[in-house]
């Protein structure tokens, strides 16, 4: 492992910041998020930011091609990929197998989201192991391994020693961003990791999706469906989800079209345009993510769509709470 | 930047749709045409299976999938109804307009099983349009399939689709009937009256593989119908219509249960969709 | 009365109600997930009265939800703060619920507390009153069928603007980039409009993909398209909940624009505030031969 | 408008703004005509938006207007007390009094936007406020603010030709 | 893709001489929606006419955009032009190129060029948003309905009557007859004011096209223009009106006694009463509020020795609703309440009167037989001081208007003072003297002249009772001295104000009032007699002060306006109008609060939702009514109103065409 005093933290990013951009946590007017760095810029470095860095690979808005509609004459161009590398800083666990989970969708082997992938083959990504945990976290019983940082988006792990962070690249992609910094860092065997004190929040889950497939039509869904807002605060904060919507920015007779977030919240979402609504109200589209995320998603790709970061538990205006759900789920025979 | 043709198998985003022109627009009723669309090279934009959908788009208005009703060597046809924003501008194109075109999606019905089969068609309004491309195809494929037989209602002639189809080519098929009805009596309509699900209790064909597709009602009286007269869930098979955006399983909005109709539809048997939630 | 009291006749109250038959549902609080979190319940049978709770972090107004069940016949009771009956009166005023089907039991307000600062602290540690309790002029209930507790004295008589003025004060470009920054954080995911009593159209002008208003590209222009557009859309009809505010995900301070009209209408049409009793017609609805001229 | 000749002295950038007037039909558009009929010049810039009413104007329309890049706006009509509609501008005061005020809170330069009253019978009024209203937005710039700007280098060329 | 056709035109060198027309037909070309661009010297010349024609035509062409001099000059025109070619004439834009271009900016050729392609490529995305539109058509109730009995009320009735159209006139006091019933002599003639009125109401009660309905109210009013449903209050008479022969026996034997409203309280009348002599329907009323039979319940006299046994105490107020075509307002006016004047010690001081009361005093069938006599000891007096402007012009106490009758009244009286008492003094204070009718000056200067009135500029500061005599203090202001007149008898010359109820009633039947609460005319100039309220008329001094010719003549041209309306089968309704999308329509009723035409209400509709059938509120807007203003649009939060081929797309598009070349800075 190579070993970083913490003091030189910031000569460190700077050093890396010459060779590519960084981005890291930090506070941005009010806001935390991921960020680029700048010099002698605060980290968040306690917990994580509200805003997930799903962004960085699927941006919240986002052209995917240009176009110029003259009479009855149509042009379409690509948008240019961005191809310079990049290095995004201190992703804990829940959020680094968040990025697992939108490659699942956006890496799919039948239809490959090339700017997604793009953006995923630039990115080097440090993770950073929890030393401790907040209220809100229940990350393990999601899958996630608060020791090891998932494998298949990490690129390498960062351990807070307390005065010094440790990191081990877990590739070469991330031994050659190490390299980079090479000077700052020395060299050390055997480094003593503190230990990762339990999750406050822990709920059983094994057998979860198996158990959801019955209670579709339990009454369940009538405690969490009427406090709803039908805003898109937990879609949006959530490292995981990842629905879109396409259209336009248009001027005159040059437009963009535009992928942005979208929110199965959102009456829209699924609203046809003969007037149909497939999912009729708050019930069916709460019903939707959370299974989305418990079951459906789970039968095709064998893990949760919920990694247990806990934004939705303290970000949703009226607390619907998906651990509690969990919670009565597994507690009860399908109510 | 060179035009996209045919050739751009390899597209950078698959969500980017290829320049095709339409090259003939056809009345089908009074809110139905039907738009043929080849690359700028004079191809076939892609090369779809009975069954199979393809994204359609005018970038400045917005972009849809539709089912693919018949192609052609060098195009494909889809049948669009006007009801929305989009569908209406299309409505108002003329041959010549250029578009944005990108696919196959989705599964298709599956020709394998139906090899060597009776095959039931079921259809009603626009329904029509996907259960087309497989008529064709077993048209085309006569000798791979047994008996072909369609049974098709509009709410009035007017509404009728693919009316030279109905009335003159089909008939003329070695071993296959057609039989048409409409809603309500009309003046100088002397086929039959009726609403489908009771013509086809009416018609009690011997149970064999059924592709029925149309308007909910229908679809929901048709197909306790179907049942009683020994048509077996697997052999009842449908298409959804869900709000699709993407078309490639990412966009999340199309999806039932854990289906996404997009990728693992839109052609679903009875079976399938017994095991289902009801969201469509 | 203390909050233990209180709580214990809300309980009391929503199990006569449903227990008597004058009323088939309790919108209440419950204890949410965390120590600073209550949020919203609906209760149908008076068993499960006791799961009410009244504490410092009751601040979800449950006025709003009765649009959900507009299209029912049910008698429903409901709490409400001095704030959240302000919101009630709102949406009686624009015709979109039924005083009849509706029985409010008023709860004078002392005032919630911080709940984002509380996410950094300790139950049981000193916290201040959220902001917009701080200045809160109406804790007292103005529409309810009876009153839980006696009324409290408001913590302010008029309304304090010095965070508005104090944005007066700066320089048009220093004004923008404020605004700018602010308004780059939202994340449009509208939870300050569905929460807001006044934002109660069936069909927001944003939700209707091809009215020519929406767009969806998320950027610091279009954001603040929304927020000027909220922020006209309920001036003079904003009845000061600061529920937009405090759902915010990207703290923005919301209610700084909003009162930034409050004070205009205050100045130019007269001393105005929403939501105190359904009689006239909000500022914007009606205008005065003498309004006060500043063009030519 | 002699207070703005020394600035546009110093403005000559050669910046020639684009400003959007919303005129109602009965008083203020015909003003615009009765200043072309009397052939009284005012600066090209500006672009009459014709509405039947002042109240007919949206305050959102104005947004929308700097959201695109617009330099300035003017929204006029009849004078309070004249409206075709008898109300119609007392409500398009009430808004735009609020309006402009907001627009000044969230920091668009007041030059910006304006509202008058300006009756079919004021074209030497309408040509005074086109020429002021002008020549104070060159003197302070473009409008830089709440513009939704059009990424440029996406913009494709022009096929020409076979169009139609 | 819609086919937009553009057409600019030269107007000759109007256009062209500062405007590179061809240039601007050039840049339009390939401009989205736009098949055709083309420039023409004249396009409103027949041979450009047919251009256009044969253009829509050949590129079938299903919009058009003319870019030319003002619309306000040739909408007309070219929406004729193109409905000749197939198009619905509401598919046409103009882009003003000469009025807002070329003729104002005639230097800077590259310039008003630029600014002529933008008009034209607003007008085009406008035009490509453009929906056909058709006038609509609603049938009209051949009746009118004038509201008000007095000589404004009875003069509009009966010409609308002869012009052979049905008329009914409600009058809310038992006769018709009004103010001018009560007044002696007319300026400037001096003609009896009851001779002439007389003639007039029995015309109206003989007529065969009128109906009276005296003793009775407005209660309701729906619908609009061409079909008001109207529901009228008729107060219990207690007389049923068809048995009753007016004999008077009835008021004869009546043993209660009640002040005589239309004699101003100086003499008495009976419970059961007709309001004056000449009353018409000269049939009595009781009055219930001091009728023996109705407050105790005995007496019951008139109804022993009615002859015809038309006395019927049962009598209940009956609602009747009636649809008329058209409403005439005549509701007339009042007297202005001068009891603020507490310095004139008018209620004090019996000697202090008002006008009206010395026109009762010197009518030869009024209290006094035509005698002056004063109040206090029927004495007749000497000296006579008149006040004018009390309550006009008086914007601290009274009303800031004038009331335009004052001067010309209390020269009349003074005149006539002078007349019948030779030896009497006559003073009048005055403020101004304004004379602006026939005659009127003339019988200003005879009053002071021949009669030999005393004018005094100024103020009267207090009137004081001093033994029979009444010490009236003030300042004569062009001496610049004060003066003090010992008088016998003081005459207020009150204001003319607005009825108590009038602000009641326009709200009732819908249209606008004043501050003053007088009832506002659609035009000022050149709509005088019309309210902004589609069919609903004004005639007389509900509109503001004004005297009988005034009056007459505005009641001749309602009822013109009336006729006009009457004359018609159906009613064409523009059609640019509002409408409604009741699916995401709340009915928060906001817009229904801004519209002035009334034409927005709340309806119920039913919809399936979830399998449920519900209702609910939505807007509703009448286009007979809706006059295109757009108010109610800016209302509507959701956008869920718009205003017809001025929608919120179309304007949005206009912004975008407008600001796509600078999008790029």
């Amino acid at each position: 492992m190579q070993i970083l005093e913490k003091s030189k933290l910031d000569d460190f990013l700077q050093m890396l910041a010459k060779h590519q951009p960084v981005i890291v946590p930090t506070d941005v007017d009010g806001l935390s998020q991921y960020a680029p760095y700048q010099a002698q810029m605060t980290l968040l470095l306690d917990g994580k930011p509200t805003v997930s860095p799903k962004g960085i690979f699927l941006p919240q808005t986002e052209a995917i091609y240009r176009f110029k509609a003259q009479g009855k004459n149509l042009l379409i161009a690509e948008m240019e990929n961005q191809q310079t590398p990049q290095v995004l800083f201190f992703v804990r666990h829940c959020d680094v197998q968040g990025i697992v989970c939108l490659d699942k969708v956006f890496m799919s082997p039948e239809y490959t989201d090339q700017q997604y992938a793009k953006k995923r083959e630039i990115t080097t990504i440090f993770a950073l192991r929890c030393n401790g945990s907040k209220e809100s976290c229940f990350c393990t019983s999601m899958g996630v391994d608060p020791e090891k940082a998932n494998p298949a988006a990490a690129d390498v792990e960062v351990y807070d020693l307390g005065d010094q962070f440790a990191f081990e690249a877990l590739n070469e992609r991330g031994e050659k961003v190490l390299s980079q910094a090479a000077e700052l860092l020395s060299n050390q065997d055997n480094v003593i990791l503190p230990p990762v004190p339990e999750r406050k929040l822990q709920l059983k889950t094994e057998g979860l999706p198996e158990k959801l497939s019955t209670t579709f039509d339990a009454p369940i869904w009538n405690d969490f469906m009427f406090k709803c807002l039908g805003c898109g605060t937990c879609t949006y904060l959530c490292p995981t989800c990842h629905c879109f919507d396409i259209n336009n920015k248009l001027r005159g007779e040059d437009g963009l079209k535009l992928r942005t977030w979208d929110s199965c919240m959102f009456d829209e979402y699924t609203l046809m345009a003969g007037g149909h609504q497939p999912r009729t109200g708050k019930k069916e589209r709460i019903r939707n993510r959370f299974l989305h995320k418990l079951q459906y998603f789970y039968e095709k790709h064998q893990m949760f769509l919920c990694v247990g970061c806990g934004r939705c538990l303290t970000k949703c205006p009226m607390n619907i709470d998906i651990s509690k759900f969990v919670q009565q789920v597994m507690k009860e025979e399908s109510r | 930047m060179t035009k996209a043709t045919a050739q751009d198998v390899l597209r950078i985003n698959c969500l980017t749709p290829t320049v095709g022109v339409i090259t003939a627009i056809r009345e089908e009723s009074s809110d139905v045409k039907t738009f043929r669309i080849s690359s700028l090279d004079g191809l076939k934009p892609f090369t779809p299976n009975p069954g199979q959908l393809g994204m359609l788009s005018l970038p400045a208005i917005g972009e849809a999938m539709f089912s693919i009703t018949a192609q052609e060597e060098n195009s494909i046809d889809m049948a669009i109804k006007a009801t929305g924003h989009l569908t209406d501008a299309l409505h108002q194109l003329e041959e010549g307009q250029q578009v944005g075109v990108r696919g196959p999606y989705g599964n298709g019905f599956p020709l394998e099983y139906c090899q060597g089969k009776d095959m039931l068609f079921i259809a009603g309004g626009i329904g029509l349009a996907p259960v087309r491309s497989m008529i064709d195809y077993c048209v085309k494929y006569r000798e791979n399939f047994g008996t072909l037989t369609v049974i098709y209602g509009a709410r009035s002639k007017e509404d009728l689709c693919f009316k030279e189809d109905l009335f003159e080519h089909w008939p003329q098929v070695k071993n296959m009937n057609v039989y048409v009805t409409i809603d309500r009596p009309q003046e100088d309509w002397k086929g039959h009256v009726g609403f489908v699900p009771d013509y086809i209790k009416e018609l009690a064909p011997t149970p064999k593989v059924a592709i029925i597709c149309g308007p909910p009602v229908m679809i929901k009286f048709s197909l306790p119908a179907l049942s009683a007269l020994g048509f077996s869930d697997q052999d009842i098979i449908t298409t959804l219509e869900m709000r699709m955006k993407c078309g490639v399983g990412k966009c999340g909005r199309c999806n039932i249960g854990s289906c996404y109709v997009c990728l693992d539809g839109p052609v679903f048997t009875q079976e399938q969709l017994k095991k289902l939630p009801a969201e469509y | 009365m203390n909050q233990e009291a209180i709580q214990t006749k809300m309980r009391q109250r929503a199990k006569e109600l449903l227990n008597s038959g004058a009323v088939t549902m309790v919108l209440g609080w419950e204890a949410g997930t965390f120590w600073y979190q209550s949020t919203p319940i609906l209760i149908r049978q008076a068993e499960d009265a006791d799961k009410l709770v009244w504490n410092d972090f009751c601040q979800n107004n449950l006025s709003k939800y009765l649009l959900d069940f507009r299209f029912t016949n049910e008698k429903i009771a409901l709490f409400l703060k001095g704030c959240d009956s302000r919101a009630f009166n709102r949406l009686l005023q624009d015709k979109q619920i039924e005083r009849e089907k509706t029985y409010i039991i008023g709860i004078p307000c002392e005032g919630m507390k911080d709940h984002r600062l509380a996410q950094s602290k300790n139950e049981g540690d000193d916290l201040p009153l959220a902001k917009i309790c701080q200045s809160c002029r109406y804790p007292n209930p103005v529409i309810y069928d009876e009153l839980l507790t006696e009324e409290v004295t408001p913590r302010q008589k008029i309304v304090d603007f010095s965070d508005v003025e104090a944005i007066e004060q700066m320089s048009a470009d220093e004004r923008y980039e404020f605004w700018q920054k602010e308004h780059t954080k939202c994340i449009r995911c509208y939870a300050c409009r569905n929460v807001c009593p006044a934002c109660n159209c069936r069909k927001c002008i944003f939700d209707q993909a091809t009215s020519g208003w929406n767009s969806k590209d998320v950027n610091a222009s279009e954001n603040q398209f929304y927020a000027m557009t909220r922020a006209i859309h309920i001036a003079g009809r904003c009845i000061e909940c600061g529920q937009c505010e405090y759902v915010c995900p990207a703290n923005i301070p919301i209610m700084l624009m909003n009162k930034k009209l409050i004070k205009d209408i205050d100045l130019l049409f007269g001393d105005y505030d929403a939501g105190l009793s359904i009689e006239g017609q909000p500022p914007l609805g009606h205008f005065e031969k003498d309004d006060p001229e500043e063009f030519m | 408008m002699s207070d703005h000749t020394e600035q546009i002295k110093t403005a000559e950038n050669g910046f020639e703004p684009k400003i959007l007037v919303f005129a109602c039909n009965w008083c203020t558009y015909a003003g615009a005509d009765l200043a072309g009929l009397s052939r009284l010049e005012y600066p090209p810039n500006v672009r009459v938006l014709r509405v039947p009413c002042s109240c007919r104007v949206n305050p959102q329309f104005v947004i929308r207007a700097f959201q695109r890049g617009i330099d300035g706006v003017l929204v006029a009509g009849c004078h309070p007390g004249d409206c075709h509609y008898t109300t119609g501008n007392y409500y398009t005061r009430r808004r735009f009094l609020l309006t402009k005020r907001l627009l000044d809170f969230v920091g668009i330069d007041s030059e910006r936007f304006h509202v008058r009253w300006i009756s079919g019978a004021e074209g030497p009024k309408f040509q005074e406020v086109v020429t002021d209203i002008t020549a104070a937005i060159k003197a302070i710039g473009p409008n830089q603010k709440l513009c939704d700007y059009f990424p440029t280098e996406t913009l494709l060329p022009n096929e020409g030709g076979d169009n139609q | 893709m819609k086919r937009v056709g553009v057409f600019i035109c030269h107007c000759g060198t109007n256009i062209a001489a500062s405007v590179d027309c061809a240039q601007v037909a050039e840049n339009l070309k390939g401009y989205p929606n736009v098949v055709f661009s083309t420039d023409y010297k004249y396009m409103c010349s027949e041979p450009g006419q047919e251009m256009i024609k044969e253009t829509i035509k050949r590129e079938k062409l299903d919009r058009v955009v003319v870019a030319s001099c003002s619309p306000r000059m040739h909408e007309p025109t070219f929406r004729r032009c193109i409905a000749d070619a197939g198009l619905n004439p509401y598919l046409l834009e103009m882009a003003n190129i000469r009025e807002q271009c070329s003729w104002v900016h005639p230097h800077d050729m590259e310039r008003a060029t630029a600014k002529a392609t933008d008009l034209v490529k607003m007008a085009v995305a406008k035009v490509s948003h453009d929906a056909p539109l058709a006038k609509s058509f609603s049938p009209v109730t051949k009746r009118a309905l004038v509201v008000g009995g007095g000589i404004a009320g009875i003069q509009t009735a009966i010409d609308i009557a002869n012009n052979g159209y049905q008329v009914d006139i409600l009058e809310k006091q038992p006769s018709i007859g009004g103010k001018m019933a009560q007044i002696d002599k007319t300026f400037p003639t001096l003609d009896c004011s009851a001779c002439i009125l007389t003639p007039k109401m029995v015309e109206a009660s003989s007529h065969p096209n009128i109906n009276l309905i005296t003793y009775a109210e407005l209660e309701k009013v729906e619908g609009y223009v061409g079909n008001f449903d109207v529901t009228i209050r008729r107060k219990a008479r207690s007389v049923d009106l068809n048995k009753c022969t007016g004999c008077g026996t009835c008021w004869g034997k009546c043993p209660t006694k009640v002040d005589s409203e239309f004699e101003l309280g100086m003499t008495k009348r009976k419970a059961i009463f007709t309001p004056f002599p000449q009353a018409i329907p000269n049939k009595p009323v009781i009055d219930r509020e001091h009728c023996l039979k109705f407050k105790t319940g005995k007496c019951g006299l008139c109804q022993k020795i009615c002859p015809t046994g038309a006395i019927d105490y049962t009598q209940e107020d009956e609602l009747v609703t009636t649809r008329y075509g058209a409403i005439v307002m005549a509701t007339g006016y009042e007297l202005f309440d001068h009891s603020v004047y507490g310095e004139y010690g008018y209620g004090k001081y019996p000697d202090v009167i008002t006008g009206l009361h010395f026109e009762r005093l010197i009518n030869a069938s009024g209290p006094t037989m035509g005698k002056i006599k004063r109040p206090s000891d029927h004495t007749e007096p000497k000296n006579v001081v008149f006040i004018k402007c009390v309550g006009s012009r008086d914007e601290t106490k009274g009303k800031a208007y004038c009331s335009r009758t004052c001067c010309m009244y209390t020269a009349k009286q003074a005149t006539l003072v002078r007349e019948k008492i030779k030896d009497s003094n006559v003073y009048v204070f005055y403020m101004d003297v304004r004379t602006p009718g026939k005659g009127y000056e003339e019988f200003y200067n005879r009053t002071t002249e021949t009669y030999g009135a005393h004018y005094i500029r100024g103020r009267v500061s207090k009137i004081t009772q001093d033994g029979d005599k009444l010490r009236v203090r003030g300042e004569d202001t062009l001496l610049g001295r004060p003066v003090e007149i010992e008088a016998d008898m003081v005459v207020l010359a009150t204001a003319m104000v607005a009825n108590a109820d009038a602000a009641k009633i326009a709200q009732l039947v819908g249209f606008s009032y004043d501050k003053d609460d007088f009832y506002t005319e659609s035009h000022p100039k050149l709509a005088p007699v019309e309210t902004h309220t589609a069919g609903v008329f004004l005639a007389g001094a509900c509109q503001g002060p004004k005297d009988i010719p005034d009056s007459v003549a505005q009641a001749g041209a309602a009822a013109v306006k009336v006729c006009a309306l009457l004359s018609k089968d159906m009613l064409e309704t523009e059609p640019i109008t509002s409408e409604v999308d009741t699916k995401t329509c709340a009915g928060c009723g906001h817009c229904v609060d801004v519209c002035p035409y009334h034409a927005i209400s709340l309806t119920t509709i039913e919809e399936r939702l979830l399998g449920q059938t519900i209702t609910r509120s939505v807007a509703n807007v009448n286009t007979s009514l809706c006059q295109g203003c757009g108010a109610c649009t800016v209302t509507c939060r959701s956008s869920s109103i718009n205003l017809r081929h001025f929608t919120n797309e179309q304007i949005l598009a206009e912004v975008d065409a407008l600001c796509q070349t600078i999008q790029n800075k």
